[in-house]
């Protein structure tokens, strides 16, 4: 892979390390992208999960569909730290092109199985080799020609899982669950496995210190990917019109719904679909679409990345002016411009935050695990129905399109918030409606839907200035009183957004700020820092604009640490911009490159600036 | 005259809208006064209907009928995304769409042709005056090549047939008309209310500050000179069919989703309007003897609107109870499962 | 009009007040749209103009075409002043529909000019009023049918001209010059100024305290609207590629450029037009068009307002991350959304500064006077080509639509700058090329011209992630080298934009900083305070980023009020994000309501604050 | 073979790109081959042509094609008006866009039909194979109504025909082909290279790894069996025009701006491209008949590039010199006094 190993690991020579090395390792499967390997490597992950070992799963693609070199990577790890690490311990190479580089990158005394039909030179003695013999076993199991890639692949899973102690039985229960129980393809695949492990038991001594155990830390667990947590989500959360527009990394959550949505969705009584999701011509179309239905009462959303949000731009603005609740979904990748699809990034933040001209403070929401994809994914609709409002869902490539562990996720008790609605009843009680009057001071007025059998209820929606009753004004004082009360409402947002995960240590000298899927390595960067005595507390931001807790932690600590994933602090930024009185406690720990964040970076980050 | 009222019990001030700030003589005025008639006549609740449109005067129209219908005067060029959305929420309710000849065939060509291919069933009508009037009488794509404005200067480009546009993007009712006509504005406008597709109506309405000179193709002086209607059009309602009687040699009649009827009675010569190619070739030859053809241009029944394409619960999205729009705790569970 | 007094005026009663007031009021000429009052409004600021008084006119126009109130305001200043003002003294009003109104907002004392034909009250006794006789006046001039609105207007104007002593030769010469010398127009319209002023002399005696008198204080200046002035600075900087979107109050900057284009820039070989002006189908296309053109080699341009900017976020990303030149106006109008198309306002400072997803930072240049809109307009493109990057130049509504006085616009000395452009000789001679490879440690690449000849020249400008070479790279240290490049580039700029105009006060306490349309109102506002005894320094930024001047001056203040007209305080937060060490020193004196600012506003305001 | 130079002195392996990563048998990368054949052959410099694209895999191909050429991957969608500010700026070059269905017929229509409208001289290659290959096989708006693709299920939308676009937007070069017919491919660019004005070529060009299936009319097996194009097209460069000889009842001929041919053997029935008219029949037929119509569908020579109709200076404008580009002093002086 194209990072290089910052940080040594132990080398085999050393007798103190002959203990084998349990649960604890990160194998990379080096392919061809095209090739199929994801069955391979799912099953790979899936069996260690099964196997009660903490797992996570991250595939790191190009911007294309064959032939090019993809990399994925499994992190076991017996402290269920789930984040990025830059030290590979075993690479299983299925790409000649690539390996010599791949070879490089592995980690002192690390393992490396690769085809035996390789030309290459192993130019490395501090790692331990085995050769597969894929095409030998392809001619031995003999299958279907089509078939035959994703076959091959299954050859170092047998071998792999052999040589690690990964329980077979596990390997066909996750081939099971993969094909939905169909029998064929689980033989297919198993034939595979079973003769390439049968294989290397009786070609292959293990020679490394790598192995798995079974552990019971994955009790209950499940695996997933933030894309389609959140499509659940918002599964669970009434959406009706999902409008969207293909982009990478944010068509898989659009996909995941448009997967589920039939066998959640369909009326039971006649069949047909409760629901919409409509691929748009493009991203404006998208939006448009979504506010449309907002306006007529529907629960909308979009979902999109970076290239999609900027042309979001003047639709936003009027949904925020028009006060049009919409949801809209960012899985950011890197930018600026096209960037790079296939990278993760959180860029996005300072421009979301003041997304369209004029003047402008939008909602966003910011997920930091799957889990708060799922529960972020129906609570978006509450807040978006609630503040009459675009609400934007922060999530990004890493979190998105990678595989997570998670505690099952919770079915929303609270019943759902659809905002301040007045039905035909309502005003024939009250008499008279005003659709941008302050009625209760929050400076959140009340609406009515199109096909309200009133003849109060109408009323024109518009981007273009208006009065208490939606009317054309250019009045100054109707442009300034209705600027007043939307930013009355900006501040009324921060009592109905979610409140940061806060992790104060005891004697904490330095305070960590950050938001999204950088969590897992700041939170295995706390306890490595806490173990070198540089105790840490912690607030995960999970939305903007920020609450009083939010307030309230800036205040009490000196030296603010803000870690993102972004080239301008922006986060950071937005803090000083809210608390200018403290601008100068914000420090920026921004690294950007692609590639998710990782503790020994954090770590040695803050332990050089703490002095440590 | 006494106010009589209609069928739903209401009299026509019921369908007013807010006094006009268009220019006097604007096309568009006579319009919107058409279709307040029509909705009137045909006895349409104002509550079920939605009134969108994009910018431009053209589309500031809506605010000037129908006060006690909801309304959504959107972004330039982006009506159709916004009515798809709006119909998709509820599509118990009937939109009426006004947009102009900027909105449409500049900034919202690509909105507007697929709004069609979805067959978003919403009336759409364009209030062409072949200028931008609201930003003071640039062209738009739909001036004529050499047209001449003074202080503009000549457009040295073709101009967009929204028609053409519409035939190509297969639309299923197509209309050309002309605001100094307003008989047939009120029927086309009968018939597009009672077609369940998209119904484009490409409405000449002449912008008398910026475009209305006798040599514009866009002018009064122009339309009443060039008009030629290719069949008298009567739209005949559900409950009214019996009592009509007509000539069955010299008229052809075509049934709407609703049951209820257009007549179309020939001129001099017959047209087809069920033909395709008829359709197009009529619309080459207008452009080619620069003749303002108008009325019901081409109708097709069969294509599925956007809802029963997506297969969409008759029930208004807007109106489901929360039990329908949120599954059961066992459903995500039994889900979850495969997860483990 | 909507705006009412809010100070006060000399009353009639109040002797010390007999002896007249010369050459200083403000006089609004109520009118309703579409009925042609443009020439009449045009004659009389043009004769007070050239009778060597310092005048300024504001139209207070609505979005609409024809048949709404419409106000135009000229005030007059002895001491030069050009800022709008709270106070009218002189209502010229045509239009009955909003008489009372008007005439309420009549400061005491002020005097009414109304047509004799209204059906109103006079329900002010503190006023002086003049009926005018238009009707009769029409009668007796008999002018042709289709310009009766026209000539009818010119009454006003000889009647007013005859009260206040404005000289009749020069409403003459100012109409020679509005109809280009045309005899027969200026004839006919003279005709109703005579025959007005000839009644007026008749029937009307003198009883307000309002005169104007020769001064000479406009010696050698022009009067110019914004938008021209930065039309011609366009076609003076070599603009060859002007791609455009009707949009107000934007439009008629292409429009002069449409105009002057041909009589400026016709190639007299071959009459040919060496430039060519395209009306794109919308923004998105006009700014694509500009940036192939900058791609190309050509000084392109677009111009705009702000829901054309958020169309042009996706492509402003483009041209910043592939480093395309591009000079991008936007004439601001009051938002969020479609907003009000006809208001003023400076709310997209913040939005285009990070305009485009991901990490961008765009260079603004802030235009405070006609002047400034004329040298801005070549100057960008110097700017643009240097840095390789858009350039915003951000003008409003009230700069770019009214007329305000200057000296004449200095021709530019310097000849233009292309920028680093190499030619197939210099290729030839490097013997190599790498695009994006900063050579010079400014972060300012190298680029080449479609068309050049030589085998080395061409590269691929992409949106996507390149190295040196422009080639596509997924490398995460590809990425970040290009992204330090960027923001070693985006501080680079500092040095190529103008610096900010300085003047420190003797003894200052307070200091304000400010940029645009506003710089008149502080003017006047300085003066003010300083004869209330409160002296103040005034820094008027020019461009975003900031210079080194602007920190020293930032530096040198603790107090610091930041004067804009934007809800958010939206220039307040782009210095709190520069100047961290003293985001508490910036107060926020925002004001957004669509009317420009006033001196008196800004004056009570700082005064209040300052505790005087 | 033994390297052959061109009359510009240049070998095949000046126009080649860089290594495709394109997917086997992508039909994108046939296209490429013939578009570097093709100015080989026609002895182009590459330093006179400028690639264009939008986004997509088509939209990556100009990145494994001429290398000695400037290109400018823009953004998704907007080819149309990056590639007409550069023709803009510079006429002296030509222009080989190439774009997807997904990039013109969804995002991209607008540009497309405005493009077309200002006759913007480029070649505009549409790669049209149904789906958005590089985000993994979508359906496009030019996939068929009810198309199935598994794990995406049925398309309900009538497809956008590109051609029939082309036609409605008055483009003056309309030609149809198909990635598996490389010899008419060939042909075509051609005769595009030398048209001035914009030249649409749609040419179906299987995603081998989405859309391939024999059901799908964007597949190579599809193709193979319904190909039926309308004349065998043959382009003969100006200085070879002496030498050709041909059947002249057999065939008609076509001559371009530069004065160089194209000749059209006419198959079973003779075809008239110049026929506006029949070209939109031809289409219509070839819907109908799901027949995979290709050829020159349609050219008419006579409508004025962009450039033209502007009026503009031979000079490329990137090359004026600065004196050209700033008028004079006095100029200025001049015009100021008219604001005195
Ligand atoms: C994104 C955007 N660009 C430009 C404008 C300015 N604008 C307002 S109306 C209009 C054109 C309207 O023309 P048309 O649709 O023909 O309506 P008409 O006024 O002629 O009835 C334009 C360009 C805008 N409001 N929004
Ligand atoms: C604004 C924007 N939206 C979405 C995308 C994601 N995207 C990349 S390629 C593509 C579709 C390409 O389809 P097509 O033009 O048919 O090209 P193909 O890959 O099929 O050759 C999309 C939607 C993008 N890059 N930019
Ligand atoms: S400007 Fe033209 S289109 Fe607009 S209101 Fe006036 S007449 Fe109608
Ligand atoms: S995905 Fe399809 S279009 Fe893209 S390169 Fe592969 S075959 Fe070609
Ligand atoms: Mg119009
Ligand atoms: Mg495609």
């Amino acid at each position: 892979m194209t990072e290089v190993a910052t940080r040594p690991a132990p080398s085999p020579g050393d007798s103190s390390e002959r203990e084998p090395i349990v649960n604890d390792f990160s194998m990379v499967v080096a392919t061809v992208n095209g090739t199929g390997s994801q069955t391979s490597n799912m099953a790979l992950i899936r069996a260690l999960f099964r196997m009660g070992i903490p797992v996570t799963g991250k595939n790191l693609f190009p911007s294309n569909i064959q032939g090019l070199p993809t990399w994925f990577t499994i992190r076991t790890s017996a402290e269920g730290y789930s984040a990025r690490r830059e030290t590979i311990e075993i690479l299983v190479a299925m790409n000649q092109a690539t390996f010599q580089e791949d070879l490089a990158s592995l980690a002192p005394g690390g393992v490396c199985f690769y085809a035996d039909d390789f030309t290459v030179q192993l130019n490395r003695d501090d790692v331990t080799y085995y050769a597969m013999p894929i095409q030998e076993l392809i001619k031995e199991v003999q299958p279907p020609r089509q078939l035959k890639d994703y076959v091959a692949n299954m050859a170092y899973v047998g071998i792999v899982a052999e040589m690690l102690g990964i329980d077979l039985a596990e390997v066909r229960g996750a081939l099971e669950t993969h094909f939905r129980g169909k029998a064929k393809p689980v033989e297919l695949n198993m034939q595979m496995v079973d003769a390439a492990a049968e294989w290397a038991r009786e070609h292959l001594t293990k020679q490394d210190l790598f192995r798995v155990e079974r552990d019971d830390q994955t009790e209950g667990l499940i695996i997933m990917d933030g894309n389609t947590a959140g499509a659940l989500g918002a599964l669970y959360g009434g959406m009706s019109l999902t409008a969207w527009y293909p982009i990478t990394p944010a068509s898989s959550l659009a996909e995941a719904i448009r997967d589920y949505a039939p066998q959640l969705r369909t009326d039971p009584e006649t069949g047909k679909a409760t629901y919409s999701i409509i691929q748009a011509e493009d991203e404006l179309a998208a939006i448009g679409m979504a506010i449309g239905a907002g306006w007529a009462g529907a629960r909308a959303m979009t979902s999109t990345s970076g290239p999609g949000i900027s042309l979001m731009a003047e639709f936003t603005g009027l949904a925020f002016f028009a006060e049009i609740p919409v949801v809209i979904w960012d899985i950011q990748r890197m930018g600026p411009s096209t960037g790079l699809p296939t990278r993760t990034s959180q860029g996005d933040i300072l421009f979301v935050r003041f997304l369209g001209h004029g003047d402008t403070k939008n909602v966003m929401l910011l997920p930091g695990s799957i889990g708060e994809c799922f529960e972020f994914g129906w609570r978006a609709f509450d807040i978006a129905e609630r503040l009459q409002t675009p609400v934007f869902v922060l999530s990004d490539l890493d979190l998105g399109m990678n595989l997570w562990m998670s505690p099952p996720f919770e079915y929303p008790e609270a019943p759902m918030d659809r905002g301040k609605v007045l039905s035909a009843e309502d005003l024939e009680r009250l008499g008279s409606f005003a659709r941008y009057k302050d009625v209760d001071g929050d400076g959140i007025p009340y609406r009515t839907l199109p096909g309200t059998d009133h003849p109060l209820a109408a009323w024109f929606a518009r981007g273009t200035g208006h009065n208490e009753h939606a009317v054309y004004s250019e009045r100054p004082d109707d442009w300034v009183s209705n600027m007043e009360r939307l930013w009355r409402k900006t501040d009324t947002a921060r009592s109905y957004v979610p409140e940061p995960i806060l992790d104060e240590m005891e004697g904490a000298e330095a305070a960590l700020i950050s938001y999204g899927s950088t969590d897992p390595a700041i939170t295995e960067a706390r306890d490595r820092l806490k173990e070198d005595g540089l105790a840490t507390s912690y607030m995960r931001l999970r939305a903007v604009p920020f609450t009083e807790q939010v307030a309230a932690f800036v205040e009490a600590h000196e030296r603010i640490y803000v870690v993102e994933m972004n080239t301008d602090g922006q986060m950071r930024q937005l803090l000083q911009l809210e608390y200018p009185q403290y601008a100068t406690r914000f420090i920026s720990l921004n690294h950007n490159d692609g590639l998710p964040l990782t503790a020994y970076w954090i770590s040695e980050q803050i332990s050089a600036r703490e002095g440590n | 005259m006494a106010t009589t009222l209609n069928l739903v019990g209401l009299e026509k001030s019921d369908y007013k809208g807010r006094p006009t700030t268009l220019c006097q003589g604007c096309g568009h005025n006579s319009i919107s006064s058409q279709i307040m008639a029509v909705c009137y006549e045909l006895s349409i609740r104002p509550e079920d209907i939605i009134k969108l449109s994009g910018i431009g005067c053209s589309s500031k129209s809506p605010a000037y009928f129908l006060n006690r219908s909801h309304g959504f005067n959107s972004l330039h060029g982006r009506m159709p995304s916004v009515g798809t959305g709006a119909l998709v929420a509820n599509r118990a309710i009937r939109a009426l769409g006004v947009s102009g000849d900027g909105d449409t065939a500049s900034i919202g060509l690509g909105q507007f042709v697929h709004a069609m291919r979805r067959n978003v069933p919403m009336v759409y009508i364009i209030e062409n005056n072949g200028v931008y009037g609201l930003t003071k009488g640039q062209f738009s794509a739909t001036a004529d090549r050499g047209q001449v404005l003074k202080k503009i200067g000549e457009n040295p480009f073709m101009p967009v047939d929204l028609c053409l546009q519409a035939m190509a993007a297969n639309c299923g009712f197509v209309a050309r008309s002309f605001a100094g006509d307003p008989k047939q504005v009120k029927e086309l406008l009968k018939a597009a209310l009672s077609f369940e597709g998209t119904a484009v109506l490409d409405i000449i309405s002449p912008c008398t500050t910026f475009n209305n000179a006798d040599s514009s193709t866009k002018s009064y002086s122009w339309g009443k000179e060039h008009e030629t209607p290719i069949h008298d059009i009567t739209y005949v309602p559900v409950r009214a069919e019996i009592e009509v009687d007509y000539d069955p040699g010299e008229t052809t009649t075509v049934e709407l989703h609703d049951g209820s009827l257009i007549l179309l009675k020939k001129l001099d010569e017959s047209y087809d309007p069920t033909d395709r190619r008829a359709a197009i070739n009529l619309l080459e030859d207008a452009t080619e003897s620069q003749q303002l053809v108008t009325g019901l241009i081409y109708i097709n029944r069969d294509l599925p609107s956007l809802q029963d394409a997506e297969n969409m619960i008759e029930t208004p999205l807007a109106e489901l109870a929360a039990e329908q729009l949120r599954p059961s705790r066992e459903s995500l569970e039994a889900l979850l499962a495969d997860y483990r």
